[in-house]
């Protein structure tokens, strides 16, 4: 914590069971620094990830996604994080053209020995993200549910 | 009591007059799209391109968004809140007499037993100030249900397009009470209302469409199990919304609830028949097939409806005709029902 | 023309907005099998608690705020006034959120809505109750009622039927009925267990094994819809005539009050005209939309 | 190839050959079901034709107003089925066989050469009267002649075609059973670019501005799905903002859950959606629903250089992979 006046984004990490998610267990227990800001949410695989949770956890007012896999060649059901990759590809680009800047929403292949990797990623996406600012994406301002359009 | 009338260029005043002491509602298309929103000044341009809206003014009385109340959670239950408050005084300008039978539809069943607050707390507070047609569209279909498009039947203040003004006939209290306030009226001659008679001729004339909607209950009831005929008529359809939402006279309700950080709210919303999940319960689903469906909406407005409330709930104003995506056409299909006879010789 | 008159509805229901649910705290759970609760609850307001009335039939809908709201029969009896009672079957996301919430919790309450069985009709009668399932549940109120007035009414059999033993609801009431020598008892499972000494088979064929005579009798059947389908004709074969059939439709339903569209059959709104129906009334097209 | 001219008369001919391959090939029992187009009931529109009846098929129709994707309907029907197709409505044929939603061989495509669609919309705009005021619309080759109150109005066919149109990359069918007539050509470069203009200004915005844009356009959605039902790309059989468990999106008309609808939808139907134009064409509120469209089949051409429904053979997009796939956005 520290800096207590500073802004903590809050982020939600994909993570696959098999790699990223050991990962992140890993950087724990190997006592790893990295910021508080991120709740995880294991899947089976990478590819698990619908572009519906991407957008549900924007949504649900989370400042950034992360979606994390196995390296290249290394899924544990031989080739989830390859559609992955592709999807992200997509996903990524879309949401630059919608107007959300596309620093939200990353992928990263994280294994299950990279704690340390793990990290690093979740510490320089706070930190791009904390120069995003909160996502407002969803929120109204007048707090205007759509219900003023009648007298 | 004579009628009055004002000139076209003085609407923009009326308008502005109105708007001092109403909430007041006008045709506008700033969005690309014809709909009602909330006057701004300025010239009443809606004159020259307004025929009618895509989202009926049905949506001023009942929103295809509403929150019904809101409530907060703590620590040993809820606490309900009020429903949002109306205004208390608003007024649309323009509605069409087929769009004004629509609303007097709708408030049979709003007012029916138990009574619906918020749909009729704006129709309470709200004065509809009609326009009569001059240029139906090719869907329209109003005299067809016994509408004339210069009807004054459903509204409080009446105007007719005589060139360039308008006659102006107050016919409740409430539009009397608006008469009565301006001084953008003068009495109208008789030359004047000749006029308007002309008018109203002219329009009921350009009015083509036709479509035997008395004759429709007894066949539609005699034909309720033909499914060939409504598999057959429903198969193009493709379920959507959009006839429904967009008819002036369907009311259907969906209640949705939603709950953030122990704050909530309980929301309506326009609902439809064409969709497959409305009728839907844990097992069975009674309206799972398509012509199913369909035949619900038909039935509904023509034969149900009647049996309830003595009158048809359509006006013909042709808008599920004109925005249908794929052309399904109502009064195609009520032209096309088999005659009783026909069905009685098959079985 | 107005169709449905709601003059002699009790005045809670009828001042201020009809949609407002009303408060009420769960007082007790009755686990009946896997996936079926008996809700006790009561209302918070002592006032409501006082002015409160309901008939055998009717039905409420019950809030979980934040989840939505849903229509359930009232299960209790209204000779028996001092809580309210729904057995609520899991099937969906609102009936998981009231699964889940304990003794101490707070619901919201809509209702009493609908007509109700028409006692005047059934005084004096023989009354066959014939329930399937969770279907017994807006019987019971009716049977309740009726064993505690017992002396207005003819003889009652009852033929209860589930799926398998673990899946007959209200067992404490079964056992009582059946100790009631007032009463003919028959419960039957379609599959029975190791332990099941009772009878097996469908309701609608121990129905004509029961044999209930037509004569000044009234049948009243709940149960999911293809039992009902079935029941009807055997009902038929028996001698009951469509007048003598009564029954409780359910359907998805919103509003409760007649405006929300969604559980009518032809021209008759389930929840304004219903839930009670004879057979008569809806013979016609129970076929084709139900 | 040349471009066919003088559709009119184009057309007359393709008609009496559809009417007859079609009736025939319900009468030899080939296929149990026709989709196609019959004359609407408004001026200038078409409305699909689903029949098996073989009288029926006199009532076909080919024109230049026919705008509807059929293969939307081919998911729904049973048995073997005739279908008449424009080169796009062939694309979403050939996508929905990609996806195993339907068999090649249980479809019979009667394909039609087409050299673009009429925008009424767009008619309406350059002659300033409402479609049903105009009395006469007529294609002569690349001109279109308008009548309105007798006055004769004539304007390049461009101007008033369908968006999706003068981005055509496939205006003649490749894959058929029947071909009504000879190959068109596509539309030019020039025009390619103008189907692209709405989107163009979309991205100079800043992308505040941009998400505002859309915030703004879809307060106006009323959920009625239409966009997502004429989609044949939607095939779902329950759609994501129908599932109870979590709910995802509500069901009601609020920017917020309208927009993330529309959003996820273009994503789902990434690399099946073929820009047809459907989705717009049918939005009652005239939300620019193929500029989300448009864009994404875009950015999956570039990225992949994959176009949907152009190969029957080929996987579909999501479902495939290449190991040199982009992956610089990747930590």
């Amino acid at each position: 914590m520290g800096q207590d006046s500073e802004w903590q984004p809050r982020l939600l990490g994909f993570l696959c069971r098999w790699c990223s998610y050991a990962g992140a267990d890993l950087a724990g227990t190997s006592r790893k620094k990295y910021p508080a800001s991120i709740r995880v949410i294991r899947v089976p695989c990478s590819g698990r990830v619908d572009p519906l949770f991407i957008l549900k956890a924007l949504r649900l007012g989370f400042d950034g996604v992360l979606v994390s896999g196995c390296h290249p060649g290394d899924c544990h059901y031989q080739t989830g994080n390859y559609f992955t990759r592709r999807r992200m590809a997509i996903i990524k680009r879309f949401l630059e053209y919608m107007g959300i800047d596309p620093g939200r929403l990353q992928a990263s292949w994280v294994s299950a020995s990279e704690g340390g990797k793990f990290a690093e990623v979740v510490t320089e996406m706070t930190q791009e993200i904390r120069e995003l600012g909160p996502n407002r994406l969803f929120t109204d301002e007048e707090r205007d549910n759509g219900t003023k359009t009648a007298p | 009591m004579t009628a009055k009338k004002i000139a076209r260029r003085d609407i923009a005043d009326l308008l502005n007059e109105w708007s001092r002491e109403f909430g007041v509602f006008v045709p506008s298309r700033d969005e690309g799209v014809a709909k009602w929103a909330r006057w701004g000044g300025g010239d009443a341009g809606f004159l020259e391109w307004y025929r009618n809206t895509v989202v009926p003014p049905k949506a001023l009385f009942f929103p295809p968004l509403e929150e019904m109340f809101s409530f907060q959670k703590d620590g040993d239950g809820y606490h309900v809140g009020q429903p949002p408050p109306t205004e208390d005084r608003w007024l649309v300008f323009g509605i069409r007499p087929c769009d004004a039978r629509a609303l007097a539809v709708l408030a049979l069943t709003f007012k029916d037993g138990y009574q619906d607050p918020y749909y009729l707390a704006r129709r309470k507070n709200g004065v509809l100030v009609g326009l009569g047609c001059t240029r139906p569209y090719e869907s329209c279909f109003c005299t067809s249900l016994g509408i004339s498009p210069t009807d004054a039947a459903n509204v409080d203040l009446m105007l007719t397009d005589i060139g360039d003004d308008f006659l102006v006939e107050a016919v409740t209290d409430k539009g009397k009470e608006l008469l009565s306030k301006t001084s953008l009226v003068q009495a109208a001659t008789g030359a004047d209302e000749a006029r308007a008679e002309e008018a109203r001729d002219a329009a009921g004339a350009r009015v083509t469409r036709k479509v035997d909607s008395q004759g429709a209950h007894e066949k539609l009831r005699a034909g309720f199990e033909d499914k060939d005929f409504w598999e057959r008529v429903s198969a193009k359809c493709i379920s959507c919304g959009i006839c429904t939402f967009l008819c002036p006279t369907c009311y259907c309700f969906d209640i949705s609830d939603e709950l953030v950080k122990k704050q909530g709210a309980r929301f309506r919303s326009w609902d439809s028949c064409a969709f497959p999940l409305y009728t839907k319960m844990p097992v069975e689903n009674p309206r799972r097939e398509k012509w199913r469906r369909l035949r619900q909406k038909v039935c509904h407005k023509y034969e149900f409806y009647p049996d309830s409330f003595d009158v048809i709930a359509c006006t013909g104003c042709g808008r599920c005709i004109r925005l249908c995506p794929v052309n399904w056409d109502i009064t195609r299909v009520l032209s096309s029902l088999p005659a009783q006879e026909q069905l009685r010789l098959e079985r | 023309m107005a169709l449905s008159d709601i003059s002699h509805r009790p005045k809670f229901l009828k001042e201020g907005n009809v949609y407002l649910p009303h408060p009420a705290v769960i007082e007790k759970i009755v686990s009946e099998t896997i996936d079926t609760k008996t809700f006790h609850f009561n209302f918070k307001d002592e006032k409501l608690r006082e002015e409160f009335t309901f008939q055998s039939g009717q039905f409420c809908l019950l809030s979980v705020l934040g989840i939505g709201e849903a229509t359930f029969c009232i299960s209790s009896s209204p000779t028996r006034r001092d809580h309210l009672e729904c057995s609520i079957k899991e099937v969906g996301r609102l009936t998981r959120a009231l699964h889940r919430l304990g003794v101490g919790a707070e619901i919201g309450f809509r209702g009493p809505y609908g007509n109700s069985f028409p006692l005047d009709f059934l005084k004096g009668k023989n009354l066959v109750f014939v329930g399937g399932g969770i279907g017994l549940a807006p019987l019971r109120s009716l049977i309740w009622n009726v064993i505690d007035n017992r002396q207005e009414y003819g003889r009652i059999d009852i033929i209860y039927g589930a799926r398998t033993p673990a899946d007959l609801c209200f067992t404490y009431d079964l056992e009582a009925w059946q100790q009631d020598k007032t009463v003919n008892m028959v419960t039957t499972v379609d599959r029975g267990d190791e332990a099941w000494k009772g009878r097996v088979g469908l309701v609608p064929v121990v129905l004509e094994e029961v044999v209930p005579s037509p004569d000044n009798s009234v049948a009243i059947v709940c149960g999911p819809p293809i039992m009902i389908r079935f029941t009807f004709p055997a009902l038929e074969k028996l001698g009951f005539s469509p007048e003598q059939m009564l029954t409780t439709l359910e359907k998805r339903m919103k509003c409760g009050i007649g405006k929300c569209g969604r559980c009518n059959i032809g021209n008759i709104y389930v929840c304004r005209d219903g839930p009670v129906f004879s057979y008569a009334e809806i013979s016609s097209f129970i076929s084709s939309e139900y | 190839m040349a471009p066919t001219d003088c559709l009119p008369m184009k057309n007359g001919i393709m008609e009496q050959r559809l009417r007859r391959e079609a009736k025939a090939l319900l009468e030899q029992g080939k296929v149990s079901c026709v989709i196609g187009f019959e004359a609407g009931s408004l001026k200038f529109t078409t409305t699909p034709l689903i029949t098996g009846d073989k009288d029926d098929t006199q009532r076909l129709v080919i024109s230049p107003f026919m705008a509807n994707n059929l293969s939307v309907f081919l998911t729904g029907v049973k048995g073997r089925v005739a279908i008449v197709a424009k080169g796009c409505d062939s694309r979403s044929i050939v996508s929905l066989i990609q996806d195993n939603k339907v068999v090649r061989e249980d479809v019979v495509i009667i394909g039609v050469p087409c050299s673009g669609v009429i925008d009424l919309t767009k008619v309406e705009g350059l002659v300033g009267k409402d479609r049903d005021e105009i009395a006469d619309i007529t294609r002569d080759g690349d001109k279109v002649l308008i009548t309105v109150n007798g006055d004769k109005r004539e304007c390049p066919v461009q101007e008033v075609l369908f968006d999706n149109c003068l981005a055509c990359e496939m205006p003649t069918p490749q894959e058929y059973d029947i071909l009504l007539g000879e190959p068109t050509a596509a539309a030019g470069d020039k025009e390619k670019a103008k189907s692209r203009e709405k989107i163009n200004s979309l991205e100079t915005m800043k992308p505040d501005e941009r998400w505002a844009f859309w915030r703004n356009e879809f307060s106006r959605c009323i959920r009625c799905y239409a966009c997502r039902n004429v989609c044949p790309a939607c095939f779902c059989e329950r759609c994501f903002v129908e599932e109870t468990e979590p709910p995802w999106v509500l069901p009601i008309p609020r920017w917020q859950d309208s927009l993330m609808f529309q959003v996820v939808r273009n994503l789902h139907v990434a690399g099946r959606c073929t820009d047809c134009g459907e989705c717009e064409r049918a939005c009652p509120v005239g939300i620019p629903l193929r500029s989300l469209a448009r864009e994404m089949y875009d950015i999956v051409g570039e990225l992949f250089s994959y176009r949907a429904g152009m190969d029957k053979e080929a996987p579909p997009l999501l479902a495939c992979y290449e190991p040199t796939d982009v992956e610089d956005f990747i930590r």
